[in-house]
């Protein structure tokens, strides 16, 4: 198949013993194992015949700083929606910010990616069209569409819960016991009310993360972004099969270690986990 | 000395007579519903609505504007876009209804499963849901839609594979919830078998938060097809997809925007009515 | 000592290094009511679960009359204990009528047959004088008082022969109280139950009980009938928990 | 002593929900400086809006429209569950302090030493001072005497009570009323003590107010309208107080 229809016998039984697929089952699975274990690597990739974990790292950077300037732009829009909504609740205001989540439900990431390219790259040229800029600054500056456009996605849910959230504690006894004590709305908000939404919310972001580098590579598809994204599609229409198992493993590695730094952050933040009789 | 027992006497409206009237004081679940039925009524109807096929070409009229003629104009190839437009929503709608069945019956059993029995049944079920929800969504749609072919199969496949996990995971924390309320230990007491108890008593308790899950999970999975199409990997051409539509627009963004716009706009309408019978749902439950 | 109803024999649950029960060991007197008081934490609650078999003991057995009761119970067991729980608002099923609640319990036991349900839950009804258009409600429709009386309709009508109240009007008004505390009165005479009830309130055990045990961390401290405790408590905890409680001030007769 | 201006005066208060559902309706009492008023009923009486009105801390949804509330002096509030009454994942003492910090207008410093004073007047244990405790730590006691410990750092004129002993053991709730009624003696502050326990307001407060659905029932001196209750529904309240028979002095305490 990927020698394209015409290949010979013998090409494709070179082919064959090149990727170690003549050899028995169970013997192909160790290698691969070890492969995984010993230097990280899913094997080398069949188009660009060098290892896919060199391949990975390579893309990673772009990938990275663009789920993490998206992560940061999705924490404090939320933050900043979810106080507003919070405080005034059932306002114009808050009606606003509820209604958020409805209208970007259906909102596909890469379209709403083509919606900013429009908007801001081809009328108002505020943005670069496309390509993740020569690197430092210019890199921030052409990856701030693409940063929104991930953000974009994460926004509603964390909004939701985390307005939900702290209505919850705004109502909560001890918020009424402070207010009672006469401590200022203000430092009641930032100090304790914050404090305890912010969990539940950490939380959310933590199971999101999945779902963010999803959309991360999907956007980087609409934007043209050199990114794994990119990697992961070429990979696919060539049939590379041990770069999409190397970019699988990375992504999941990815995701688990996000997860257990929330969970070391939640020990941190919530005494009552933190090593109880 | 006993207080004399209050008589019970008002009307009793008939079920359907109170569920209706309910449903009329809640403008979110009214609105979602009428948003949706007209967009299924259309689909539905697509045949008669649009005067032209959607796969006809028509190479003299390439890229033309909407018009009287062509309500929402024509695309490279010269087919009508609105024709296209309401085609698409038959695939994408019936993949999408099609598609959550399963995982929402799965899901909402293990989950139940997980939460009442706890211990070794929700240790495997939540090690299940933790391996799979580490990768990412598409990952596994692609790779999924690599190793079956592209098209609804594969959609099929993966949604089955991990759909059933954001179900799971609600319906799990409901159900341990639910499991300290008394009503639960007292149908224990009467020695009711668990089986019994999670099916007659859990299952009418957690169903509605279940669905109210599902109608936004459907927006999701949509989005999620649509996102397919634009990829190249989700349905084959030429049947329309509204994935497929925005992909095909990409090229002429700057000239024709609506090539690319109007699929995306139809996905958001879509994700609108869902995203309202949900909260709608979550309010009649909520109060009831 | 005349054979017991239900005899809880050197009983011991511990949730890891938290010992909620230490060696209990309490008889239920045939048709009588024995008051369990103790504050919050002493095991009460446990105590009653255990009995109920909805928690298995570490360590002692749970024996209703001759018969020991293992970890699985047999139907017959379980038709033989029931339990009415405190919270009103969660011991009925928000989801089920009250003619399904109280059907369901009539029918896996197989007290009455299919055609007769519907008669058997307007009697019981009446008995706990709720009226008959109850039974196509949802419990949502009816008040705290209420509730409990439908709660303990539905544990009389598998006709059992000992009936645990955990802390059933604790979360009701005073005024309400009295009721459900008459109704359970009544009960516990005409059909002959014998009753463990359990509360924090010495004035409901007073009121309710025959025979009373006191429980403090776990253990059981005092058993003594209920006029000979009341006025000569044995242990300095009975009498520290007697003199604590708050009474109406002596009002200077004119 | 009656022309002396009152710590608290209701006249004609009256609480409605947003639908214009009336919850209180023409609630009206004063409280001289250094009395106790207690506030009965059964739930749904609406004695804890009344209470939370006085302090201007109504819960969302629950609006004043009709009557006025004159205050003088500042006051402070306790309430029925101590534990929920903190902030979870904030130590006690930081939680005390901060209160003295913002209503003493003191340094941080001396705010944390009046603190650890308050907490020895209150009789918490000393390890409170050295190691941070959080409240899921405490006793439900002593969480209760945290939370009097922040209404005693506003030094206030008045202690509105809402059911502080109803969620605590018999026992621990016999301390709470007496270290609640010595404060009193000490510190002169006058009380509103909600409850929905007869016995326990009656033992407490020199006045009562008997609420029902919003309105008061009867009001009066307590041991007077205890002799001759007026209302049914006094007489009702009256006789659910299960009585216990006399309890025969012990030898040994």
């Amino acid at each position: 198949m990927i020698l394209g229809e015409y290949a010979t016998l013998e090409a494709i039984e070179s082919m064959r013993r090149k990727l170690g697929l003549d050899l028995p089952l169970g013997e192909q699975f160790v290698r691969f194992l070890r492969n995984i274990v010993v230097h990280g690597d899913t094997g080398s990739s069949i188009i660009y015949e060098t290892s896919s974990r060199d391949l990975i790292l390579d893309r990673a950077p772009v990938t990275l700083l663009l789920v993490g300037m998206a992560c940061l732009l999705a924490i404090l829009l939320a933050l900043l929606l979810a106080i507003l909504a919070a405080t005034h609740k059932d306002g114009p205001l808050d009606h606003l910010i509820r209604i958020l989540p409805a209208v970007t439900l259906g909102m596909p990431v890469f379209w709403v990616g083509l919606l900013l390219i429009m908007i801001f790259g081809v009328q108002l040229r505020w943005f670069p069209v496309g390509g993740a800029g020569e690197g430092g600054l210019d890199r921030i500056y052409s990856l701030t569409l693409p940063a929104i456009t991930v953000a974009f996605s994460q926004i509603p849910s964390l909004v939701r819960s985390l307005r939900a959230q702290m209505l919850e504690v705004l109502e909560s006894d001890f918020v009424v016991t402070l207010k009672a004590a006469g401590i200022p709305g203000r430092v009641i908000l930032v100090k304790h009310v914050l404090r305890n939404s912010a969990l539940p919310a950490l939380m959310l972001l933590g199971v999101n993360t999945a779902y963010l580098i999803g959309g991360t590579l999907v956007v980087e598809q609409a934007f043209g972004l050199k990114g794994i994204g990119s990697l992961l599609f070429s990979a696919i229409s060539n049939r590379d099969f041990p770069v999409i198992q190397g970019i699988a493993l990375y992504c999941a590695f990815f995701v688990v270690v996000i997860g257990l730094l929330v969970e070391i952050a939640s020990g941190y933040l919530d005494p009552r986990t933190k090593g109880e009789p | 000395m006993s207080s004399a027992q209050p008589e019970l006497r008002i009307r009793r409206a008939s079920k359907l007579e109170r569920s209706l009237k309910r449903i009329w004081s809640l403008p979110s679940l009214l609105w979602g519903c009428i948003l949706l039925a007209i967009l299924i009524a259309v689909a539905l109807l697509a045949p008669i609505i649009s005067p032209y096929h959607p796969s006809e070409q028509n190479m003299a009229a390439i890229l033309q504007p909407p018009s009287s003629e062509h309500w929402l104009g024509t695309d490279q190839l010269g087919r009508d876009l609105f024709a296209r437009l309401i085609y698409a929503a038959r695939t994408d709608l019936k993949i999408m209804a099609l598609a959550e069945i399963v995982p929402f019956c799965v899901g909402v059993f293990l989950g139940m499963v997980a939460g009442y029995y706890g211990k070794w049944a929700d240790a495997l079920i939540t090690l299940a849901t933790d391996t799979f929800i580490a990768f990412p969504f598409y990952l596994i749609v692609i790779i999924v839609a690599f190793v079956s072919g592209a098209g609804e199969k594969g959609i099929y496949i993966t949604f089955m594979l991990v759909g059933w996990i954001v179900y799971a995971r609600v319906v799990r924390g409901l159900s341990a919830s639910l499991r300290k309320q008394e009503w639960i230990a007292a149908a224990r007491t009467l020695g009711l078998p668990n089986i019994k108890i999670i099916l007659r008593h859990l299952l009418p308790n957690v169903l509605p938060q279940a669905v109210v899950v599902l109608m936004t999970d459907m927006a999701v999975l949509l989005v999620a097809i649509v996102t397919l199409g634009y990829l190249g990997i989700g349905i084959a051409p030429p049947t329309p997809d509204w994935g497929t539509m925005i992909s095909e627009g990409q090229p002429f963004i700057s000239t024709k925007w609506w090539l690319s716009a109007a699929p995306g706009f139809a996905v958001v309408y879509a994700g609108i009515a869902l995203s309202l019978i949900g909260d709608g749902l979550a309010d009649l439950w909520r109060r009831k | 000592m005349t054979d017991a109803a239900l005899r809880i024999d050197n009983v011991t649950v511990s949730y890891g290094p938290f010992v909620a029960l230490d060696r209990v060991s309490l008889d239920l007197e045939p048709h009588k009511t024995l008051g369990l008081v103790g504050e919050s934490g002493s095991g009460k609650s446990t105590l009653a679960r255990v009995v109920a078999g909805l928690i298995p003991p570490d360590e002692g057995r749970v024996l209703l009359g001759a018969e020991e009761l293992g970890k699985r119970r047999t139907r017959e067991q379980h038709k033989r204990i029931q339990l009415v729980f405190q919270n009103p608002d969660a011991s009925l099923n928000p989801r089920h009528t009250i003619r399904r609640i109280l059907g369901e319990a009539l029918l896996f036991h197989k007290i009455v047959d299919r055609s007769k349900v519907a008669d058997r839950c307007k009697e019981l009804l009446a008995r706990v004088r709720i009226d008959e258009t109850a039974l196509d409600r949802y419990p949502h429709e009816f008040s705290g008082g209420q509730r409990q009386r439908i709660a303990i309709a539905r544990a009389i009508a598998v006709e059992p022969s000992i009936l645990i109240a955990d802390e059933p009007t604790s979360a009701l008004d005073v005024s309400v109280q009295a009721s459900v505390l008459e109704l359970l009165n009544e009960l516990k005479s005409e059909l002959r139950l014998t009753m463990l009830f359990i509360s924090h309130d010495l004035g409901v055990i007073h009121a309710i009980s025959d025979t009373v045990a006191v429980m403090r961390k776990g253990r059981v401290v005092e058993i003594s009938p209920k006029e000979i405790f009341f006025a000569r408590p044995e242990t300095s905890y009975g009498y520290e928990l007697l003199s604590a409680v708050p009474k109406m001030p002596l009002i200077p007769t004119k | 002593m009656k022309d002396r201006n009152p710590v608290v005066e209701l006249d004609g208060l009256t609480l409605a929900t947003r639908s214009r559902q009336p919850l209180v309706s023409g609630v009206s009492f004063r409280v001289e400086a250094g009395a106790s008023l207690g506030l009965v009923g059964e739930s749904g009486s609406g004695k804890s809006l009344t209470l939370r009105s006085i302090i201007g801390l109504l819960p969302s949804g629950v609006q004043r429209v009709g009557g006025q509330i004159r205050r003088s002096g500042s006051c402070a509030m306790i309430f029925q569950d101590p534990i929920r009454a903190l902030d979870p994942l904030c130590p006690v003492v930081g939680q005390l302090a901060e209160v003295v910090y913002y209503r003493q207008r003191v340094s941080r410093k001396a705010a944390r030493s009046i603190a650890l004073e308050l907490l020895e007047m209150l009789g918490l244990p000393d390890s409170l001072r050295t190691k941070d405790r959080y409240p899921h730590q405490l006793s439900g006691g002593q969480c209760q005497r945290i939370v009097i410990a922040m209404a005693l750092a506003c030094k206030p004129d008045l202690l509105l009570c809402d059911e502080p002993t109803t969620a605590l053991d018999v026992t621990v709730q016999r301390q709470i009323l007496d270290l609640i009624a010595r404060l009193q003696k000490e510190l002169g502050y006058a009380v509103v003590f909600v409850t929905h326990n007869l016995a326990v307001a009656s033992s407490m407060c020199s006045e009562l107010c008997v609420m029902k659905e919003g309105r008061i029932v009867e009001q009066g001196d307590t041991l007077q309208l205890l002799r001759d209750p007026q209302h049914s529904y006094t007489r009702m309240l009256m006789n659910s107080v299960l009585p216990l028979p006399e309890l025969e002095r012990r030898a040994d305490p």
